[in-house]
């Protein structure tokens, strides 16, 4: 039997390894961006950034709650400007594909933002209509009514030219497979799925206040991977586009979990906390021993799998 | 502070000690091994949250020294005893304690370093201090320096008039320590690099960044270079590992990730 | 100062202390919720029933995924007229209330079971319309059309005669507040909230086969704490009626967190796996040491205490 | 089996030894201490779950020994090794080994006691064995007992023809026992339970009821009086918990919740 191989072709794009870093974690330099992909991602993800700079929320901003993380950060992001720096920065140095993750308040600005990350040539531009921490501010999520997010999906398509675009979806508002449906049907190459749930309340009972400076934040961890799964898993019989599926996934097992739902590749974020970075090394090579004892030479084989009838 | 370190638990402030205007001493309960170098998030409920050193463990309480500098500090040096404090952590890798270590301290850089002192004494480990300030009223615990320490201040008002860096090289030159061991503001710290470098003696430093989470998820305190996390594989950073680190001294980053100035 | 007291007025129903025993836990017989309110429930509620006998899903239905656990039970229930003896007959061996949890497949086999469960006069009637384990027999949960939860709750009040009503919402279609405005404007004298969440599946990699029989399953315990709190906290903003604040509760210190985000009761469910039926009493000691502790004498004083300005 | 028993954990059959048509053991991988009388929910992918007594742990290995009763159980009589079964537990309380102890066996109720038995003697604990069955092909490990049980069958074919609990009855004349320990059919339980109260000697019955969590949470199990769950508090009772069940050899309930023939 030949070594079997993790590269994973997402969308044309070649990863050495399923595994991709989710938005929003280690995110926000170039270098930090090198680190974990030297770490053995297959690809990694910017932190979602927009137009303007925004210095995001007080603190605090992340907690763990015992079962995952809530966070709240407010999408802080330097600005399309600095962020396109990054990205070149990144690409001068590394050759692990890279997401340009982004977002705007409005859809002209998706497209605006689009338009100026797809110039610094990321490797997939990823189209965050699903964070739920900026509800005060920025309203309820595009992602909430399918005719927005089906507008947001072809403003950023125009504007990426040749760059393929992944839309990220939540499981905040049901009827996924519909939203998966209006994505695609507008002209998404992939879908990310899922952002955090909820969004949930953490209180500091001696205090009696929300902890969070923001008052709400997003779930995530190991707390939300049965329901990332059961998203890949629903989205996958809605579409026929690639997923990278995410949310929860620490092992191996949960990545495998990922796959044969339905995913391409897999999301890992919050299992840098309990796990560190090594997560994806260790998880790569979790992959590789499973598709070794099942005598299996590449992930093809078990996409899907769980599909039966 | 507890063995899931990114929970948010609070305290009581146990008791508070104002070592001059604008610098304090906070104590609060201790629940879990901290060794020196390494820092605490301090939540004030309904303001925000920032990284603290600990700057000793003792009795049961942890020792946290703040100089206020800005809107977060400023109310924290005002926190007062049974006032409710978020706690989290320990976060981040401290010192490595060896023996002839001189210990290089610059204005609230003291904090760390008073630990990690106590630390060697305990350990009956020689060691030689150099702490330099701004001006007398800055140094937390001077009685507790009196003799020990060699003290340097920019105005001359205690110890010799001048930079603690000029301590170094006058004691780098007469004998050389074993490990140095740094911590003050980065201009200081660069200093003290170049010395060690220059006298080939092994420095751990520690540093500070802008942080958001304070374990190693957001990304906030990644170094230029290689990535290092000043909140995971920091604070406290080896000669070597700063080998590895292209933006010492530049303009830091602010919340937006964004380098100031830049 | 007096010894505190925990007792909790729920619609003019007196609970010796505010613990309610969540629907489908340890609720199929008058004997298992006796041992229930034995061991320091201050209410218990039955596991939700129907006009028809149903056998639920075949096994396994109910799973850890080691940070809570997640069930597609499948709404088993010896139908309407044996739940009823079981409920007369824990009323003639039990003083501690007694909610009586129902569903339907339309609206008007909710006003059927709800006229029936009333004849044996249970303290409060409960209406599960956010149960996410039986979508493929029953389509999508009630709860997701706002008139169509009107109707229900209009339905289920007039059936219930002077037995008070709770609506059951999940945090799964998003638009809570609206949902929580929708059953309150229709009569709700309290709502439930949260339901499980998710749905989620869980996939076991080698048989390469999502475990549940029922495929997904939704998900409940540690996981959920965050979100059935900002649950609550956002319900008790929208709407001015009392909440049973269920999800995730596993101590005092979570119970406080309830109540702090606005419940009058708390329910507790997937904590009997982790701390068995103990954990009643336990919670409850909980809160009157905090009580003590902070020299209060009744839970009215923290009720809420998490909406600071 | 883990210390989440409530998690999935599938694994490969590492070995099935057929007994008589439709009477098997399987043999899994241990994870985790057992005790005799404590049971384990097994998962046919695909197909549906069912709690089963262990009836041995040795080398390494669970065995579980199946009777082919209805559509569940005659599918896991023909799983074969290799197939992957899941496997969760241990669940419940098992029995508590003392000196002096008389087990009383029915059918397939064998199981749990020939584990017991096993514990017993290898504490050196002295004991006596009484199983009943309907005819000889139904006794699993037959070659075990030869000569230390004494057996009873419905229609002659092995030991003496009769009830097992005529055979209590007669020992119980002979010489009292410290305690009963049984496992069988509900109205065998019920016969000992009877004897054990008429002779004041202390008993450990196994039940079964339909189940469908396994831990305590779903309320399908429980006993109707003072609600004990078969799944936690049992599948083994003692006399003296009995008192508080009130539906003993009543029709069993079904999946529904609604006791059947009600
Ligand atoms: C690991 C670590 C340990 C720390 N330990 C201590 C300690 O023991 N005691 C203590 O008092 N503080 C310590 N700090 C600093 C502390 O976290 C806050 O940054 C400080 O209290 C100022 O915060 P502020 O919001 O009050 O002021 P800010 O508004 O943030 O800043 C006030 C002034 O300081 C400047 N400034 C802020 N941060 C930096 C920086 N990182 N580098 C250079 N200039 C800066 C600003 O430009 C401004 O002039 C530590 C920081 C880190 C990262
Ligand atoms: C704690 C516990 C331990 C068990 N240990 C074993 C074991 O070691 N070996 C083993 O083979 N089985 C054991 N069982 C029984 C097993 O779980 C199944 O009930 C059995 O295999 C029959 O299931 P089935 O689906 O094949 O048949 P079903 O269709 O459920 O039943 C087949 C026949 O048995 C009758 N029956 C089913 N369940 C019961 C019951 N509880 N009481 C009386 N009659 C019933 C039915 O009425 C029907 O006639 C145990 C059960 C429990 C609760
Ligand atoms: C601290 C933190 C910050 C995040 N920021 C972003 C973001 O900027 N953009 C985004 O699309 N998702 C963001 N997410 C969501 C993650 O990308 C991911 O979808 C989610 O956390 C689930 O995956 P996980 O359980 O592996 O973390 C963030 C998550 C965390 C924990
Ligand atoms: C095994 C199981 C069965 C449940 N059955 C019902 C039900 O019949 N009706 C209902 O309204 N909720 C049902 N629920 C949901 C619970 O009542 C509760 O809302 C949810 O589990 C969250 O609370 P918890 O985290 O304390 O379990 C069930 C939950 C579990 C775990
Ligand atoms: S502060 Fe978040 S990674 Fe260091
Ligand atoms: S089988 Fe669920 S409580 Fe016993």
């Amino acid at each position: 039997m030949p070594h079997p191989t993790l590269v994973t072709d997402l969308c044309g794009v070649r990863l050495e390894n399923p595994l991709v870093l989710a938005s929003g974690i280690l995110g926000v330099t170039a270098s930090s961006l090198l680190r974990v992909a030297n770490s053995g991602a297959g690809a990694v993800t910017t932190k979602s950034f927009s137009v303007d700079e925004r210095p995001g929320h007080k603190g605090p901003t992340i907690l763990s709650f015992g079962a995952g993380l809530i966070n709240a950060v407010g999408l802080s992001n330097p600005g399309v400007d600095a962020a396109v720096a990054e990205i070149r920065a990144y690409k001068a140095i590394s050759r692990t594909p890279i997401v340009a993750s982004i977002f705007g308040r409005t859809v002209d600005e998706f497209g605006a933002v689009a338009e100026r990350a797809a110039a610094a040539h990321p490797d997939l531009i990823e189209v965050n209509v699903s964070c739920p921490n900026v509800a005060a501010e920025l309203g309820t999520p595009f992602e909430a009514d399918p005719a927005t997010l089906a507008a947001v999906t072809r403003k950023v398509k125009a504007a990426a030219r040749s760059v393929p675009v992944s839309v990220k979806l939540s499981t905040n508002f049901g009827f996924l497979a519909r939203a998966a449906q209006a994505a695609a049907d507008a002209g998404a190459d992939l879908l990310t799925a899922i952002n955090t749930v909820g969004p949930g309340i953490v209180i500091d009972t001696n205090v009696r206040r929300p902890v969070l400076a923001n008052v709400t934040g997003g779930v995530s961890g190991r707390a939300i991977l049965p329901i990332a799964v059961r998203a890949v898993f629903e989205i996958s019989r809605a579409v026929r586009i690639p997923i990278i599926g995410t949310g929860g996934v620490a092992s191996a097992e949960d990545a495998l979990q990922m796959l044969m739902a339905g995913a391409t590749a897999v999301g890992i974020g919050s299992a840098v906390y309990d796990h560190g970075v090594e997560v994806f090394a260790a998880v790569g090579r979790g992959l590789t021993a499973y598709l070794e004892r099942e005598g299996l030479d590449r992930l093809d084989s078990i996409r899907g799998a769980a599909h039966v009838a | 502070m507890s063995r899931d370190p990114a929970l948010m638990r609070t305290f009581r402030v146990a008791k508070v000690t104002t070592h001059a205007p604008g610098l304090v001493s906070l104590y609060v309960e201790q629940t879990y091994p901290i060794t020196p170098g390494q820092f605490v998030n301090l939540w004030i409920p309904g303001v925000d949250e920032r990284p603290f050193s600990v700057s000793d463990v003792k009795d049961g309480l942890v020792e946290i020294s703040v100089k206020a500098l800005g809107p977060f500090s400023r109310r924290l040096v005002e926190v007062r005893r049974h006032d409710w404090l978020g706690v989290r952590g320990p976060f981040g890798t401290g010192f490595t304690a060896a023996e002839h270590g001189l210990l290089v301290g610059g204005g609230i850089g003291v904090a760390p370093l008073r630990f990690l002192d106590r630390v060697l004494a305990a350990q009956g480990l020689s060691r030689r201090l150099l702490f330099g300030v701004k001006s007398a009223a800055e140094l937390i615990f001077p009685a507790a320096y009196a003799g020990t320490a060699e003290l340097w201040s920019d105005d001359g008002s205690l110890g010799e008039r001048g930079l603690v860096t000029q301590g170094l090289e006058r004691a780098l030159a007469a004998a050389a320590p074993r490990v140095i061991y740094a911590a003050g503001p980065e201009p200081m710290l660069l200093a003290v690099l170049r010395l060690a470098r220059a006298h080939q003696i092994p420095a751990q430093l520690s540093f500070e960044r802008a942080m958001k989470c304070g374990f190693g998820i957001c990304g906030q305190c990644c170094m230029d270079g290689a990535g290092l996390r000043v909140c995971v594989e920091g604070p406290v950073l080896t000669d070597l590992q700063l080998h590895q680190v292209t933006d010492l001294g530049l303009p830091r980053r602010g919340p937006s990730g964004r380098r100031l100035g830049a």
